[in-house]
């Protein structure tokens, strides 16, 4: 029961990510001593914003001396996403290894996973550098807080410990709480990290309790043991524990992936948080808490799965659930980061009609393989719009107001490309080729066919041509309505943020065009439940 | 040389995106040079596609410049593409339209012209791709992205209600091919090896005749609502309406067609024995279109809008055709597809052209054009006359094929009264077409008219003339289009209206 | 016997056309009109030579141009047959065409459109010749719908005047009716034949249902084209186009189409004989119906129009009592001396500038002479008082329905005694009483707008039309002299060279003979008598009213019949009642449909209803988001309860 | 028989330090009787052998986070009526129900039945692990589970505490 | 079994889960975001308790991890978890005051619809 040195390869990316947190932090202590005069920035548009700071923001806006130049923090942070992400993907082929007694697992799936974190860190962080610069706000805090929680999120797509679960997923919450409040403008995203951390500590707590009864009926809070343990059968009390935990674990995660009712949360903490944080937290969030869901259902409770007990019957209620009110719910939206928010909720929907078909073992390969997709294909597509949005956003986030469509009208003419962009995401997102959203979704629905799960199906697609509706509002924003009192978006270093916008469009037309690479890439991770 | 042997029907249908790439390269500044390329790149694209004509070999049970390489294996679908001589007419008459309708909007157009061009050349794309497309997957990406352009040429350059239009357009037709799509997948994960190649799950097919109902229903959704077939057709008036005249064009001229294509190349032939049941409850439908349709016409006050409505009625004859399930209905339907691409995409295009000199489609408006302009006058009298159907015309042949083959089919429940009824319709086509004739172009001169309005320029002309050409080529010597859809129509004919006595392959047989 | 030329006849003419129309507008105005009636001459020598070369050992001519389209079983053909019917037909096409081409030549003299008129006019020959020579029924509907869209766009010549569109609209639509009732004849006839060649059509078996059916539908074509009741309402008002048109299209060619079809496929009829007394009973009605309203007419040109009419029933009893060749001799003769009236009348409008109303004409025997001479020529003709041509035509019919035994056949009762034999006596009285009134009221005509004075307005001079005019005049006339030997009995020419030349011999083998079988031989004479004697009533009657009085004699009809006088003025009000229940019905309907099941229900109900209904329930479901981050705590508990419920309780 | 009367001392103490938390209007009383009802909980888990955990109770929480949250008051220091009256709203009600309905739930149809006879019994005698196990809840015991099996779970606490610190500056900086 | 017995599991599993629902509905309920935070503490030790019980009296004989002390290493961690938690929330607690001057969870309605 003692551990092997090596077993930390299989967390590289956690460890990268955590290192280069430290980096930043430790970077941060040096730079008082940097001459302002050398590196200070240009003044940017942000000093008047700064001024025009509503009351009741914070302290009275004194003149700042002009703040030590953080620009390479970015830059820093990215090349630790890339390696982290580098690492993920060097071993993907690899077969999988149990790692600390069984605490931890690197697996294709779990590789996968956070190398889809990863990029969208290394996305994020691009996106945030402009973001940050142009409001005057880069602090190494920030991108050494992403860095954490990137590192989180990758060790819940590793953990097969539900005690290792519930700490990393406090590591990343933490860190992601922090970021959320991270911008001192107006009250929006202080009251958006408070929402967020009250709800996830009562929901983790729920997760957590759940955990201390599977330990309870098994006497380890391993999963393989869970499962086992569900295999052998064990004494009368034990099965109805294991059902009690089996409930309130996937109520916690239900409640990290935003699946109705459990997704109050998300409109309001996506709108308050920076639109680059909100992006991140969409892209990782979901991609690390449906895996460890996944891990959870599958792995710990796969043989629970069919019957009237079974979380089939509750995931498919949850997705259907979840598809319709997310959809409903974006309709009336005319805040397109709301919107997006709601269209996170409806699109954690679709994920879990994959999860859903997962509860059986033919299909099972098909799903793993519909679900990763749909989460690569989701990241890249979000974390551009959001890129987007923050680029519109920077002059509405100093007033600290939400963003409207009406200030989206006529995009096209000023910035043809954003408008662009966006519409290509917006289209992704509604899952029409030639995008990545639509291999996403064919991946997931047609697992759902194959499973059996036809009806479920059919309220997909036609939940989702409800979809098509709001998406298709922005664009006609951008493109039909005349361009509203055309001051145009501020064009500082709207450089780099362009930059991750372009790349997550071209991954989203690669991987809608070319769907055969990472459908290939994928192909040893889709078979780690067993095929 | 070989290379471009082997891959020229690729070649065609990529060719416009390549010029869409290149516009897109350009400085968005002065439209002229777009407008250029996207002419240059149509033109060359039908120029290139005049080489699929000559080459084209009808062969049974084959397609010709087929071509299949690996997509994405590990999602079970490939880029196979071929044409069967059906697809090879709608083919040719796509590219036929592209250069006509870039040259056509030359002048309308003036604000975003890049975007413009590029949306025209991806539709062609998208259009083409669809018809060549051999693969369920390719097919179904190809149709889903014709939508966008479109959505895009509706939304930025049509007139009042456009959003309106667009987005009932995009939703209309969106809600149908869905379900398509999951239909799609039920194939693939029962067609025995998991495959999305075409000719694989013909051969797999569908045992469960229930079943095959529900499949059928789906993909025939999906296509009678682009058709479209009453009562899914209410998107249709409004995009026509609101649309550029390019976007009617293409819109009539081709896109409405792909839902008729549809159901010939996989709706009947995937599911026979459902195709054979519901292909009463089409015909009537059809013959509906067409009554109703031509009604609608008369109801109208709005130029675009009642052509719009005459689609309706002309692509009921088609619907009924292809219900009739005789060779004579089925290939005079498939004629019927190209004519009223032609005849209807020419009615737009000069509405277009009307609508640049008056800018108004209030039919109230209009009166006396014949005696200002004479030459837009005959032309279109020569287009009216096609599209109601006049020997001579290409019309003719295709309603004269479509009537008597359903009225002597065997299969069809009904087919006598359902001819005689369809018969009607060359009727009433001629009451509302001379109705609109009439009150455009004779009598006294009226408002739009007033300002004596400027006869077709050259550039229109241009555009003109090869669609009258055409009119008068196809309706005197349509035997060559004929014999080259004798192939895939007597196929179909022959799958489906023996369904009910062969049962398709058993799984078991279809799995290796 | 197959020849290689016989496509010339409508193809010169088609040339002729699309030259005229495509460049005719730069040519200068001499070479239009070279090509105009030079490829009409051309055609009609074809035609001659070819006429000529019939004889034993080539009974007929054919030629198989090219295969149109074919499809399945079907496979429709564009080939010609030149048979004695056809070839006369052509002749009188081409040759009375090209004769109203000359005379056009004259009278389109200032008119700026006249190279789309003689356009037009070429195309209408070809059209003509293509329904006449056609060999197959599709072929025959190609010129069949040709010829209508060329009445369409001459009727609407004068396009500025929304009238007279109209009345072209008009003409086009009633004829698509009928066209209709064709197109369903021809599927029917595919359908049992499996071929829609007329020979092989003529020599097919055919069950009396399916024939009679059939011929019904073809007939409803030929009532559409051959303005016979109840669609001969577009005729009429046809007389908008320029008067050689309504010569050539409205009362020679054109309208006597549906007469020739009949006849074409007289085996079809034969077979079906329910269907011959429709023809004859509709032909008689017909007759009757418009003699007496052309009774009253004013306009010069609606008096022969409905006389064309009433003239074209006469035809049509011919071929509905199984007498194709009387009723197709009648056909030719008509040609003649109608086309000669109307080319006379528009002498008459021409000579006073446009003026058409015969109360303001007469006295016009001296300004317009060989005019007048004419026109009285034709009108003897018509009204059969002395034996020429008209005489005999009409009277053959009359005398081939007294003595008919084509309805016998389907009223055989099992005694054997037949029924039905008073229908052909009852159709010959009929017949003869329009005979009465047609002699009547062309008499009237001449009166009114020859004889007496001047009664037009003074500034107006009449003049005497060029020659160009008047020689087709005369050659007309002549003709329709000449023409009555097309109709002498066989008695009296037999033996005679002559024989050859009468009409009945000569086309004896073409048609075949009714079921009842052909009237046995009786003699003409008593039937003669009673025709001269009406035609010289109706004269008389017409002399007494007219002659003196001039318009005094309408005045003394109306204050005699008044109310039936009134109503003959206004044609019987038949317009007014298809419009009050066909035409506003079908367009109230129309709008009703689209306002009640496009705007309101489809679009209102579903299309719009739908997503504004879930976008409702979504702004309902939006309000419980408030912000109220306790609440979202509910939410979530209550979530976690239900999945205990589910997991604990329920399971 | 003791251990029973103690048990039943420290349930009823905890819970009612646990309801004071719940209904004290001012935070500072609240904060109090959390630190009650941690005190009393530490005694149960004396009962259940978990010394070293009773331990870590005290020092931990009572020592390190209730100050905290006693310092955070105070920095606040907030005025009677800035701390407003308790409102009942129908969803309060609604997520009260909710609550109790579930651990109702879980008590009754999970912890309830779990064991038959008060504990797990093995031929005659009960499973008990403190009896069973040597050194049960033992500094010693319990540092061979952290370190060894549940390394893992230990580093990444580790890099909790960092994430939460840095966290905690970050979101408290009066200004970014 | 007579109530009086010591050690009946039970009775700890159900204090347990009476304080987790105290804990919850305290989070529900109170109005103050610093005893909502508190609530959730008392949350956390709820679960610590369950944690200890079923370590002491396992529901399966023999512990597949080898030792029921992995309940208490649960437990550790979670107080660390907990003390992690309360830092970070009373300082989202303080930036909210600083926005707002107010503690009243239920005036924290910028963000709705």
């Amino acid at each position: 029961m003692n551990y092997d040195p090596n077993d930390l390869y299989g967390v590289l990316p956690a460890l990268i990510l955590s290192a280069g947190a430290l980096l930043l932090l430790t970077s941060e202590v040096f730079l008082r001593n940097v001459k302002p005069a050398v590196l200070g920035p240009a003044p940017g548009p942000a000093e008047e914003a700064q001024r025009q700071l509503p009351t009741g923001s914070d302290a009275k806006p004194q003149a700042v001396p002009a703040p030590p130049d953080r620009r390479y923090q970015a830059w820093v942070a990215a090349a630790f996403a890339a390696a982290a992400l580098w690492a993920a993907l060097s071993r993907l082929g690899d077969p999988a290894v149990s790692l600390f007694s069984g605490a931890a697992v690197s697996d294709g799936f779990a590789r996968v996973v956070a190398a889809v974190v990863c990029a969208a860190l290394l996305f994020s962080c691009i996106v945030a550098f402009s973001y940050l610069e142009s409001l005057r706000a880069t602090r190494g805090e920030f991108y050494a807080l992403a860095l954490f929680s990137a590192a989180g999120m990758c060790l819940l797509a590793q953990a097969t410990d539900l005690i290792v679960i519930f700490i990393s997923l406090e590591v990343m919450s933490l860190a992601l709480y922090a970021l959320c409040a991270y911008l001192r403008r107006g009250k929006r995203p202080a009251e958006a990290a408070f929402k967020y951390f009250i709800l996830g500590s009562f929901a983790s707590a729920i997760f957590l309790y759940g955990a201390a009864l599977a330990f309870g009926a098994t006497g380890s809070t391993r999963l393989a043991d869970v499962a086992a343990a569900l295999r052998s059968g064990g004494p009368s009390g034990a099965s109805t524990l294991l059902y009690a935990a089996v409930a309130l674990l996937a109520s916690g995660f239900a409640f990290k992936v935003a699946a109705v009712p459990f997704h109050m949360w998300v409109p309001d903490v996506y709108d308050g948080a920076p639109a680059p944080v909100t992006g991140f937290m969409a892209a990782g969030v979901k991609a690390a808490a449906f895996a460890t869901l996944v891990r959870i259902l599958v792995s710990g409770f796969g043989d629970a799965s069919a019957g009237p007990r079974g979380w089939r019957a509750l995931v498919i209620w949850l997705a259907l659930l979840t598809m319709l009110f997310g959809n409903l719910l974006a309709i009336p939206q005319r805040s397109v980061k709301r919107m997006l928010a709601y269209s996170a909720i409806a699109h954690a929907g679709y994920l879990l009609v994959a999860v859903a078909s997962m509860a059986s073992a033919s299909p099972r390969p098909d799903a793993t393989q519909g679900l990763l997709f749909y989460l690569a294909s989701y990241a890249a597509t979000v974390i551009g719009a959001f890129g987007v949005v923050a680029i519109i956003e920077r002059r509405l986030a100093l007033s600290g107001a939400g963003d409207d469509l009406s200030s989206w009208s006529g995009l096209s003419d000023r910035h043809p490309g954003l408008a662009a962009a966006m519409s290509l995401f917006m289209v992704s997102l509604a899952g029409i080729p030639p995008t990545a959203g639509f291999m996403a979704k064919l991946t997931v629905f047609r697992a759902a066919i194959e499973a059996g799960l036809a009806p479920v199906a059919i309220f997909g697609v036609l939940t989702s041509v409800a979809g098509l509706y709001y998406y298709l509002r922005v664009v006609v924003y951008v493109y039909m309505y005349p361009s509203a009192k055309g001051e145009p978006v501020q064009g500082g270093r709207l450089l780099s943020a362009g930059l991750a916008i372009a790349g997550c469009a071209l991954i989203v037309l690669w991987m809608g065009i070319q769907p055969g690479t990472f459908a290939s890439l994928t192909q040893s991770a889709a078979n780690t439940f067993g095929r | 040389m070989a290379f471009i042997e082997s891959h020229l029907l690729t070649l065609v249908t990529f060719l416009p995106v390549l010029g869409a790439m290149l516009i897109a390269l350009l400085p968005s500044g002065e439209g002229g040079q777009h407008k250029g390329i996207a002419f240059l790149f149509s033109l060359l694209t039908f120029v290139l596609s005049i080489a699929l004509w000559t080459g084209f070999r009808a062969a049974p049970g084959r397609y010709a410049f087929e071509q299949r390489t690996e997509w994405a294996p590990a999602l079970g679908f490939s880029y196979h593409v071929g044409l069967d001589g059906v697809a090879l007419l709608l083919f040719l008459l796509t590219t036929f339209l592209g250069p006509i309708v870039v040259l056509s909007s030359w002048k309308f157009i003036q604000e975003r012209v890049n975007v413009y061009c590029i949306a025209l050349l991806l539709l062609e794309t998208a259009i083409l791709g669809t018809l060549a497309s051999l693969d369920l997957v390719l097919f179904y990406v190809f149709w889903e992205a014709m939508l966008i352009p479109m959505y895009l040429l509706i939304g930025m350059w049509g007139s009042d209600r456009r959003i309106y239009a667009a987005v009932k357009f995009f939703l209309f037709t969106f809600i149908g091919s869905v379900l398509m799509l999951l239909a799609i997948f039920w194939l693939w994960s029962n067609s025995g090896r998991k495959s999305f190649d075409y000719a694989d799950l013909l051969n797999a097919g569908v045992v469960d005749v229930s079943t095959q109902r529900w499949l059928f229903l789906a993909f025939a959704l999906a296509f009678a609502i682009k058709v479209p077939i009453w009562p899914l057709h209410t998107w249709l008036p409004d995009a026509h309406t609101e649309a550029p005249a390019a976007g009617s064009i293409i819109l009539a001229g081709v896109m409405l067609k792909m839902g008729t294509f549809g159901f010939i190349r996989y709706a009947m032939p995937l599911f026979p024995q459902a195709a054979l049941a519901f292909a009463p409850a089409i015909a009537v439908l059809g013959v509906i279109g067409i009554v109703y349709g031509s009604l609608m016409c008369m109801a109208q006050t709005d130029l675009k809008r009642l052509i719009a409505y005459s689609s309706v009625a002309h692509l009921g004859f088609v619907m009924l055709g292809l219900s009739a399930l005789t060779p004579e209905a089925v290939s005079g339907a498939v004629l019927q597809m190209v004519n009223h691409g032609i005849s209807t995409g020419a009615l737009f295009l000069m509405v277009g052209y009307l609508y640049e000199r008056t800018h108004t489609r209030d039919l109230a408006a209009y009166g006396g054009l014949a005696t200002v302009a004479p030459a837009i006058a005959a032309t279109f009298l020569v287009i009216t006359l096609s599209s109601i159907g006049l020997p001579g015309t290409n019309g003719f042949v295709g309603e004269f094929l479509v009537l008597i083959g359903t009225f002597t089919s065997r299969v069809l429940a009904g087919a006598v009264p359902l001819a005689v009824i369809g018969a009607t319709g060359v009727i009433l086509g001629a009451v509302y077409m001379l109705w609109l004739y009439q009150r455009v172009f004779f009598g006294p001169p009226r408002k739009a008219a007033g300002h004596g309005l400027q006869d077709l320029t050259v550039r229109e002309w241009f555009t003109v003339a090869p669609l009258l050409l055409a009119i008068v080529v196809i309706g005197l010597a349509p035997q060559p289009l004929l014999s080259a859809i004798k192939e895939p129509v007597d196929a179909v004919v022959q799958r489906v209206s023996r369904a009910d006595r062969a049962p398709p392959v058993r799984k078991a047989e279809a799995q290796p | 016997m197959e020849v290689t030329w016989l496509h010339l006849v409508p193809l010169l003419p088609l040339i002729g056309a699309a030259i005229c129309g495509l460049v005719g507008k730069w040519l200068p105005k001499s070479w239009v009109y070279a090509v105009a009636l030079g490829s009409v001459l051309l055609s009609f020598l074809i035609g001659l030579r070819a006429f000529i070369g019939l004889g034993e050992q080539a009974p007929f001519f054919h030629e198989l141009w090219f295969n149109w389209f074919s499809a399945g079983s079907l496979r429709v053909d564009m080939a010609f047959t030149f048979d004695r019917l056809s070839g006369a037909l052509t002749l009188v096409v081409t040759g009375v065409g090209f004769l109203i081409h000359v005379y056009s030549v004259g009278y389109m003299e200032e008119d700026a459109g006249y190279w789309r008129y003689f356009s037009y006019l070429n195309l209408f020959i070809a059209a003509m010749m293509t329904l006449v020579l056609g060999d197959n029924l599709v072929a025959m509907f190609v010129g069949w719908e040709g010829v209508g869209l060329c009445s369409y766009l001459l009727i609407g010549f004068w396009f500025t005047d929304e009238e007279k569109a109209y009345a072209g609209r008009k003409a086009f639509i009633v004829n698509r009716i009928g066209d209709f009732g064709f197109l369903i004849g021809i599927f029917i006839l595919f359908n049992q034949v499996g071929t829609v060649g007329i020979a092989q059509i003529n020599s097919a078996v055919l069950p009396l249902g399916v024939a009679s059916i059939a011929a019904l539908c073809l007939f409803i074509g030929a009532t559409g084209k051959s303005a016979q009741l109840p669609l001969y309402i577009w005729l009429p008002d046809a007389m908008a186009g320029p008067t050689p048109v309504s010569a050539l299209i409205h009362a020679a060619t054109m309208v006597t189409a549906g007469v020739y079809m009949v006849a074409r496929l007289s085996h079809l009829y034969v077979s079906a004989p329910g269907v011959m007394v429709v023809v004859a009973v509709v032909g008689v009605l017909t007759a009757i119906w418009s003699a007496l309203i052309a009774t009253s007419q004013n306009d010069i040109k609606k008096v022969l129009a409905y006389s064309t009419v009433s003239q074209l029933g006469f035809m049509f009893i011919g071929v509905g009592v199984g007498a194709f060749f009387a009723g197709t001799m009648h056909l030719v003769t008509h040609a003649f001396f109608k086309a000669c009236l109307f080319l006379g009348s528009g002498a008459v409008i021409h000579g006073l500038h446009g003026e058409q109303d015969i109360q303001r004409m007469g006295g016009l025997r001296k300004y317009l002479p060989s005019t007048r001479t004419t026109f009285l020529v034709a009108t003897i003709a018509i009204t059969g008082i002395l034996p020429i041509s008209g005489f005999f035509s009409k009277d053959e019919i009359l005398g081939q329905a007294l003595h008919t035994r084509a309805f016998s056949f389907l009223t055989l009762t099992p005694d054997g005694s037949t029924r039905l034999t008073w229908l052909g006596p009852l159709i010959y009285a009929v017949g003869s009483f329009s005979a009465f009134l047609t002699s009547f009221y062309m008499w009237r005509c001449y009166f009114l707008t020859f004889s007496g004075e001047y009664r037009g307005p003074e500034n107006v001079h009449p003049h005497e039309s060029p020659s160009v005019m008047t020689l087709p005049l005369w050659i007309l006339a002549a003709l329709s002299v000449i023409g009555l030997v097309l109709g002498l009995p066989q008695a009296w020419v037999h033996g005679t060279g002559l024989q050859h030349w009468t009409w009945e011999h000569f086309t004896e083998d073409v048609f075949s003979r009714p079921r009842g079988g052909a009237p046995e031989e009786f003699s003409p004479y008593l039937g003669y008598g009673i025709a001269l004697i009406v035609g010289w009533a109706g004269w008389a009657c017409s002399y007494a009213l007219y002659f003196k009085r001039g318009l005094a004699g309408d005045e003394l009809l109306t204050a005699r019949i008044h109310a039936l006088r009134r109503a003959l003025a206004n044609k019987l009000y038949v317009d007014e009642l298809y419009d009050f229940l066909i035409v506003q019905p079908f367009w109230a309907l129309a709008r009703g449909l689209f306002r009640l099941v496009d705007a309101t229900l489809i679009d209102g109900l579903f299309v719009n209803g739908i997503p504004a209904l879930i976008a409702w329930v979504g702004a309902m479901a939006r309000r419980f988001q408030n912000g109220d981050v306790q609440r979202y705590l509910a939410v979530t508990a209550l979530g976690v309860a239900a999945l205990l419920y589910v997991f604990l309780v329920r399971g | 028989m003791a251990e029973a009367i103690l048990f039943y001392l420290f349930a009823i103490g905890a819970l009612f330090a646990g309801a004071q938390v719940i209904f004290r209007r001012n935070p500072i009383y609240g904060a109090l009787s959390l630190v009650g009802a941690l005190f009393f909980l530490s005694g149960i888990y004396v009962l259940l052998a978990a010394h070293l955990i009773a331990i870590l109770q005290i020092i931990v929480y009572a020592g390190a986070v209730m100050v905290l949250f006693v310092f955070v008051i105070m920095l606040l220091n907030l005025k009677e009526e800035e701390l407003g009256e308790q409102r009942i709203t129908a969803w309060k009600g609604v997520g009260l129900a909710a609550v109790v309905a579930s651990f109702g739930v879980i008590a009754w149809r999970a912890l309830g039945p779990a064991f038959p006879q008060g504990a797990l019994m093995q031929g005659d005698r009960r499973v008990d692990n403190a009896l069973l196990v040597a050194g049960f809840g033992g500094v010693k015991t319990v540092g061979r589970i952290l370190y060894l099996a549940s390394i893992l779970p230990f580093e990444v606490t580790s890099l909790l505490l960092l994430v939460a610190v840095v966290a905690a500056v970050v979101v408290a900086k009066g200004r970014i | 079994m007579d109530f009086f017995h010591a050690h009946q599991a039970q009775h700890y599993l159900v204090l347990a889960a009476m304080l987790f629902a105290l804990g919850a509905a305290g989070v529900v309920l109170r109005r103050n975001a610093i005893i909502v935070l508190m609530s959730i503490e008392l949350m956390l030790n709820a679960v610590n308790l369950t944690f200890l019980a079923f370590s002491r009296f396992p529901l399966v004989p023999n512990s597949p991890m080898g030792s029921f002390l992995t309940g208490h290493a649960a437990v550790f961690f979670v107080i660390a978890t907990a003390a992690a938690e309360a830092s970070v929330g009373l300082a989202i607690i303080i930036a909210v005051f600083r926005s707002r001057t107010s503690v009243n969870v239920d005036e924290f309605d910028t963000l709705k619809l």
